[in-house]
């Protein structure tokens, strides 16, 4: 008798799903690929270019749509996975609008949520004009136009790091690791979009953790005249003429510093996102302190949930670049595979 | 027939020069200090004197200097100069001898020829016109040598040159054309009247075969007269001023006068000496590694006689001193760029004359109101010792150096104390290459503190940066020596017992030790005696620089490690097992830009020392610790 | 005057200490930049301080000395700067290959430019 | 500046504030320096809006300044507090009126100790019993007097004789508002608004139709600061705290200050007075000073009542071309009169005078 094939539940659609699913679906395995919104593509959807090259994001937006563009994948979207549970050596999903699907195994890659930018309330993000967050900057790249709320051309811009990162204040100590490489990043393109512009960075701790980061770093400050000072932004308020007005230590310079701001730019931070963790809540699934899924074991187990036929795949499990994302994931599948073999 | 008008431009320029000359030598005889005055009167009626007629001979005609680098370019300039010379000379006694008159005037002789054209036709007046043919083909030997380099630089061995001012564009091009206009004015001449030496008077008979002779040789001796006079009068403005200038500067450098370390007359006398002759640009490693064009040595002098703001050329210089090692006309560039130096920035405007004395008197004002910059420092304890041993900030980064130094000391039994142990205070050398004199005089003044109160009879350094200014500014009692002749001492007397060790090393001269403090033996010697030393190419006098130099404040990283690289590369050529150096900031340096291990001498020594004799061992390894030794 | 009424009231006005950055003057930053670019790319180390030879003895920091810079402390660094003995040390020790001596030098120099009102 | 954002946190920042029965606390700074604005919240409440508030003559200061100036320790001010909630309790009053910012303070950062460290709570109630033998219930609710006005804003607004209006123009009067930092900054959740955008004092400006001026330096300290103010060496700081917000706000032109804060009002006030002394510097126009009112006094102002009976004469910035603004008549030769026809001291040198 010819074997049944085998299905896996991939829930999420970011860049960890569709690797996944992709992955999985090379392989002869059917795939049903839960999205939340509209299209699949997580984050990546909003990313103009990416960290370290600044290659167009499209590319690799190009890439996992391709991967997912196969016979055995089955997409479905704007649906949530709300609950798993074992039926004997079978999974059930209970999806959002009642409906359920049932699978061999299931891959969580629900992925995480931007720090809501509101919740540092000095800050004044959606009360004064001209604070955005990192997304928003994006979201200006796309369209070639960074300007402020007046439709004026900035002079000098701030990039606010950890926001919503490093702060028991939000409830947050984990660092998102990929903000300090994005703000290198964006403020490297203010400075070639707009090269009369000056461009602040505010940092904690400059963590350039990947291959050519530091060097991205390096040539922020080399070529493109970005500044660095260490400090973190206490509060901002307006003046008179609209401009931003942040105050910050100059930790090196061990004194206070009064700066005004055109534009000041949150580098928002990763947080477990909120369908992953309602799933952990209804299903079982162990989270740590940082809220995000806790792994079966840190070193050598970061794929496996502790639950059998239940496999984590990328920033559900804590913030992740691209590169690691898409690693992870892989590593994902194969645990996958050998589960579904051993049964 | 004196009263030809076309004899004037030659006339109003040479009378012209020789009066600018005699204004403005005694401009700079005013100028000078009162010792120096004295020197150059003594000088005037005594040896130096003979000694300068010499070397005027010897320089400023045969160009010797030019001729050991290089001949051809020597020949070049020999003939242009010496012929030239000798031109005038035998002109003159042509004129004097044969002339109608005798004591002509200069025009007399430089135009004999126009004015007695049917001289020299048989006899002993032939046989002078023959020699005077000669002497100016061999100018015009000299000539077309100077056209080729002038246009193929590289055919004269000269990779590089300096670039020409409009003036003297013109200038060259007139002296180009003095002798070859002299030649047809005098072949026409003579070939109307049948005179004339072997090349004037065949020339001349080929010419007035086909041509109205007659009619076209005054056209060359007006020629011939402005390309003279406009010389002349463009003289005190281009670079051939060095020609009559070099004259001075000789006898004022043989009188005993210096560059000393303020702007003089001298320091002008040797400005305008410099011929922009370019073998500076040649041996700087700047260009060469780097490829950096256009801070030599003639370049800044240039800027200087020009008074331009040379601010960037001035504190681009690894003060490495190789190009006052092959200044053929001795001028001392590192001194003058370090006079520049304690100028301190100037406004971007052309600076005037008196400006530049306004700018030496502030300086000499600030000097008598002095701020401190270092009153932090605070005196230290008195401590005796009988040597001193000083590792200077730079070794301090390279323990393994002090770590080397204090074994060799003990093992040699030496009662010393290490001086800046704890980290001690700047020896005042790296303020004075930036031109901040005053600065570094607090400096100096601390330490010598230190080693006055200590009674030490011989202070030890490890770097030759703290060595050079020790040995040249500090006023000591006890002797300054460099670790590589302190070690070599204690070789010498025997207290120091060393094995032999079977490496091939090569040596390099740090700038500051060799160059800047005639260090060069002593290194080889204790090298020599525990180790295989091979030779370098551009060793002792021409040795190059590792690229750290403190000497040069605004060499970016990138080009100090072309530079670093480039004299790796051409030291460790014949693959040694180890590049020795004696500096530890050459041997940081090195480091970084070769695979070949780098040591300073010291290190090497250390290594050379007997193991210490284990209890636990056999007696036996001490033994053939001695048999090595011996051996 | 400020100082007679601060008398009678027995106490003055005390002074901002924070760095205002638009108001300091960045002169001196722009004199430095455009002649020793590679001041950009002190990332604060610290490694110059700690080999400092001049910083054994006083409070002199070429780490500090660079913030203030940036942030045009003219007073801070008209003091800081005269302390640095320019021994090189630092050079040798900088991870990002600035040129520390001229760095102080061009910041002396700069300094005594604005001093003169000629930057 | 967008409004709804700020609607956002205002929103989420909403305490329990109580319709009636107020155990009323009085303020050190207030009853010496505005006693007329104390004496004015009780008439408001009591005859404008009908509430029953109850003070005992028993009860003391908090020690606050004391506290903040290090020399009361802890567990005395614990104790003097609670003697307080023992008196509200014997007279049967659950919640607590404050005056005072200082107050305020010292009651949230203890009830907060007590919830977090309950053995703290019967330590004290066994210091109180041993001191004093009094018993007590721990209150349902405190607010400070700000917060209770707020609550009634409309409602004063709807009995408005005056609003924060310019008559001339029109136009709405450019309002300061200032909160004491111990109202909000310690305990975000205790104030109305949050810590960031306290809207107390925006609500009663807004409803009384005056315009708010948010300026860089908004969140600012006054500079009272307690050991700031209390050693006359320190004195500079306090100033130069006050200073830093004037020249903040100067190019808004504003037309006065609110403050919830006994202090900060008084230190505004007074502050003015010697920076104009020191440095000859004044904040508004043509040598004007910024008047610097209690939110007691603009809701007396506003309802009406003669600002010479709620002292407003005995600040060192005078309010008479705000009041003039405003269209309020205050009888010149009243000003210094005093009820029974006696002259009043007249303070030398006040600005606006």
């Amino acid at each position: 008798m010819k074997e049944k094939t085998k299905h896996v539940i991939v829930a999420g659609g970011g860049v960890a799903g569709m690797e996944a699913a992709g992955s999985l679906a090379e392989m002869g395995i059917r795939v049903t690929l839960v999205e939340k919104g509209e299209d699949p593509g997580g984050h990546l959807l909003q990313w103009h270019a990416l960290f370290p090259g600044r290659r167009p994001a499209e590319e690799v937006r190009k890439y996992l749509r391709k991967r997912i563009a196969h016979e055995n994948i089955n997409v479905i979207t704007r649906t949530t996975v709300e609950k798993v549970r074992h039926h004997g050596h079978e999974i059930i999903a209970d999806l959002s609008g009642g409906t359920q699907e049932r699978a061999d195994a299931l891959i969580v890659a629900t992925g995480f949520d931007l720090f809501d930018a509101h919740r540092k309330e000095e800050y004044g993000y959606g009360i004064y004009d001209n604070v955005i967050t990192s997304a928003d900057l994006e979201e200006m790249f796309n369209r070639k136009r960074v300007v402020r709320t007046d439709g004026s051309v900035p002079s000098r811009i701030g990039f606010i790091h950890c926001v919503g990162s490093r702060d028991e204040k939000v409830n947050n100590n984990h660092c998102s690791k990929v903000c300090c490489v994005s703000a290198v990043k964006q403020a490297i393109e203010v400075r070639k979009l707009l090269p009369e512009c000056e461009v602040f960075c505010f940092y904690m701790d400059m963590r350039m953790f990947g291959p050519y980061y530091e060097e991205l770093y390096r040539e922020s400050q080399e070529v493109h005249n970005v500044n660095y000072i260490r400090g973190k932004v206490s509060e901002a308020s307006v003046n008179i003429n609209n401009r931003l007005v942040i105050k910050v230590e100059d930790t090196l310079a061990g004194r206070p510093l009064k700066m005004e701001l055109d534009l000041m730019v949150l580098m928002v931070g990763m947080e477990m996102s909120k369908p992953g963790a309602r799933l952990a809540e209804t299903s079982g699934l162990s989270t740590g302190i940082n809220r995000f899924l806790e792994s079966a074991d840190h070193h050598y187990g970061s794929n496996r949930s502790g639950v059998a036929g239940i496999f984590y795949a990328g920033t559900c499990t804590a913030p992740m670049n691209i590169t690691d994302t898409i690693s992870h994931s892989r590593a994902a599948v194969e645990e996958t595979v050998r589960y579904l073999g051993s049964k | 027939m004196n009263s030809e008008i076309f004899i004037w431009p030659f006339n109003l320029g040479l009378y012209f020069i020789l009066i600018y000359s005699v204004v403005r030598s005694t401009i700079w005889f005013r100028s000078l200090s009162r010792a120096d005055k004295l020197r150059l009167q003594r000088g005037f009626f005594g040896m130096p004197f003979m000694q300068s007629i010499r070397e005027i001979f010897m320089e400023s005609l045969l160009h010797r200097r030019i001729f050991k680098k290089n001949p051809v370019l020597g020949y070049m300039h020999m003939s242009l100069a010496f012929g030239w010379f000798l031109l005038i000379v035998f002109g003159t006694i042509e004129a004097d001898f044969f002339g109608e008159r005798h004591l002509n005037p200069p025009s007399h002789a430089i135009f004999f020829r126009w004015f007695n054209p049917e001289h020299g036709a048989s006899g002993l007046a032939a046989i002078y016109g023959h020699w005077m043919d000669f002497l100016l083909v061999f100018i015009l030997s000299g000539l077309l040598l100077a056209v080729v380099k002038r246009f193929i630089p590289g055919m004269m061995g000269m990779k590089k040159t300096t670039r020409h001012t409009w003036t003297d564009r013109i200038a060259l091009t007139s002296l180009w054309l003095i002798f070859p206009s002299r030649l047809l004015a005098e072949g026409f001449t003579c070939g109307v009247h049948g005179s004339g030496g072997f090349l004037t008077g065949n020339l001349g008979a080929a010419l007035t075969s086909f041509l109205p002779a007659a009619d076209i040789a005054p056209y060359f001796w007006w020629l011939y007269s402005l390309s003279l006079g406009t010389f002349f009068f463009l003289l005190p403005v281009t670079r051939y001023f060095h020609i009559p200038v070099e004259l001075i500067l000789i006898f004022m450098r043989n009188s005993g006068i210096t560059t000393a370390d303020r702007w003089s007359a001298y320091s002008e006398v040797q400005t305008h000496a410099c011929s922009s002759c370019g073998i500076c640009i040649s041996v700087c490693q700047m260009s060469r590694a780097a490829g950096i064009n256009d801070m030599q040595s003639a370049y800044f002098i240039k800027g200087l006689r020009n008074e331009r703001d040379i601010a960037a050329i001035t504190a681009n210089c690894l003060m490495c001193g190789r190009c006052d090692e092959v200044c053929p006309v001795g001028i001392e560039l590192g001194p003058l760029r370090l006079i520049e130096r304690r100028q301190g920035e100037r406004p971007a405007t052309r600076l005037k004359f008196i400006d530049r004395y306004g700018l030496t008197r502030r300086r000499e004002q600030i000097e008598r109101e002095p701020t401190q910059s270092y009153s932090y420092l605070v005196p230290e304890e008195e401590e005796q010792a009988d040597v001193l041993f000083f590792a200077g900030c730079m070794t301090h980064l390279t323990p393994s150096v002090i770590v080397a130094m204090k074994k060799i000391m003990e093992s040699a039994g030496v009662m010393y104390r290490f001086m800046d142990e704890e980290g001690g205070v700047c020896c005042g050398r790296p303020l004075m290459l930036a031109g901040r004199d005053r600065e570094a005089r607090e400096l100096i003044n601390h330490n010598s503190d230190i080693i006055w109160k200590s009674g030490a009879k011989t202070l030890v350094t490890s770097c030759p940066i703290c060595y050079k200014v020790f040995r040249e500014s500090y006023y000591l009692e006890a002797q300054v020596m460099h670790h590589s002749e302190f070690i070599n001492l204690l070789i010498e007397e025997g207290s120091l017992r060393l094995g032999y060790l079977h490496r091939r090393v090569v040596y390099h001269d740090p700038c500051d030790l060799g160059r800047g403090s005639g260090i060069y033996d002593e290194p080889r010697a204790v090298i020599s005696y525990v180790a295989e030393l091979q030779p370098v190419p551009e060793a002792r006098s021409m040795s190059l620089c590792c690229g750290g130099s403190l000497g040069n404040l605004t060499l970016s990283s990138e080009k100090r490690a072309l530079i670093a690289a480039d004299a790796a590369g051409t030291l460790t050529r014949s693959a040694p097992d180890a590049l020795i150096t004696a500096c530890p900031q050459c041997k940081k340096t090195f480091a970084q830009a070769t695979e070949t291990r780098v040591s300073d001498i010291a290190e090497l020594v250390a290594v050379a020392l007997p193991k210490p004799v284990r209890r636990t061992r056999s007696r036996s390894s001490a033994n053939t610790v001695r048999t090595v030794a011996d051996g | 005057m400020s100082e007679q009424k601060a008398n009678r009231f027995g106490f003055a006005v005390n002074r901002s200490r924070a760095i205002n950055y638009d108001t300091s003057d960045r002169k001196v930053r722009e004199y430095v930049t455009l002649r020793e670019p590679s001041f950009r790319l002190c990332f604060a180390c610290g490694g110059c301080t700690a080999a400092c030879t001049a910083g054994q003895h006083a409070p002199f920091s070429l780490r500090k000395m660079n913030t203030y810079i940036r942030r045009g402390e003219i007073d801070t660094l008209r003091e800081e700067v005269a302390r640095c003995m320019l021994c090189g040390k630092c050079l040798l020790v900088c991870p990002r290959g600035v040129n520390t001596r001229n760095v102080v030098a061009m910041t002396a120099e700069g300094i005594r430019k604005l001093d003169r009102n000629e930057l | 500046m967008k409004p709804e954002g700020k609607k956002r946190i205002w929103a989420e920042y909403q305490k329990e504030i109580p319709d009636d029965h107020f155990f009323y606390v009085r303020s050190c700074i207030r009853q010496t320096f505005f006693a007329g604005s104390e004496q004015a919240f009780l008439k408001i409440l009591r005859d404008d809006l009908g509430k029953d508030v109850f003070e005992d003559p028993r009860h003391t200061t908090c020690t606050g300044i004391g506290y903040h100036g290090d020399v009361v320790p802890f567990e005395t001010i614990q104790t003097v507090v609670a003697r307080h909630f023992a008196l509200a309790t014997e007279a049967g009053y659950r919640h607590i009126a404050i005056s005072c910012v200082t107050s305020f303070g010292i009651y949230t950062e203890i009830l907060e100790t007590w919830k977090h460290f309950p053995e703290t709570l019967a330590r004290t109630r066994e210091d109180l019993y041993k001191a004093t033998g009094r018993t007590f219930a721990v209150p349902e609710t405190i607010s400070h007097a700000s917060d209770i006005i707020y609550k009634f804003r409309d409602e004063i607004a709807r009995k408005a004789k005056y609003n924060l209006v310019d008559i001339k123009t029109g136009k709405p009067l450019k309002v300061v508002e200032h909160i004491g930092c111990h109202y909000s900054k310690m305990f975000p959740k205790y104030g109305i608004g949050g810590a960031e955008f306290p809207h107390v004092l925006i609500g009663m400006i807004e409803s009384w139709g005056g315009d708010v001026i948010d300026y860089p330096e908004r969140r600012h300290c006054c500079g009272f600061g307690f050991r700031q103010y209390l050693v006359q060496a320190n004195r500079g700081y306090s100033l130069f705290a006050s200073r830093k917000k004037f020249e903040s706000m100067e190019p808004y032109q504003p037309d006065l200050i609110i403050a919830n804060c006994p202090g900060c009002a008084m230190f505004m006030d007074r502050w003015q007075y010697t920076i104009k002394e020191m440095d000859g510097i004044t904040y508004g126009d043509d040598g004007q000073g910024i008047p610097v009112l209690t939110y007691e006094e603009v809701a007396g102002l506003v309802l009406g009542y003669d600002p010479w009976d709620m002292g407003m004469q005995y600040h060192n910035v005078q309010s008479l071309p705000l009041l003039a603004r405003m269209g309020i008549r205050a009888d010149p030769a009243r000003r210094f009169l005093a009820k029974d026809g006696t002259s009043l001291p007249e303070p030398a040198n006040l600005i606006n005078g």
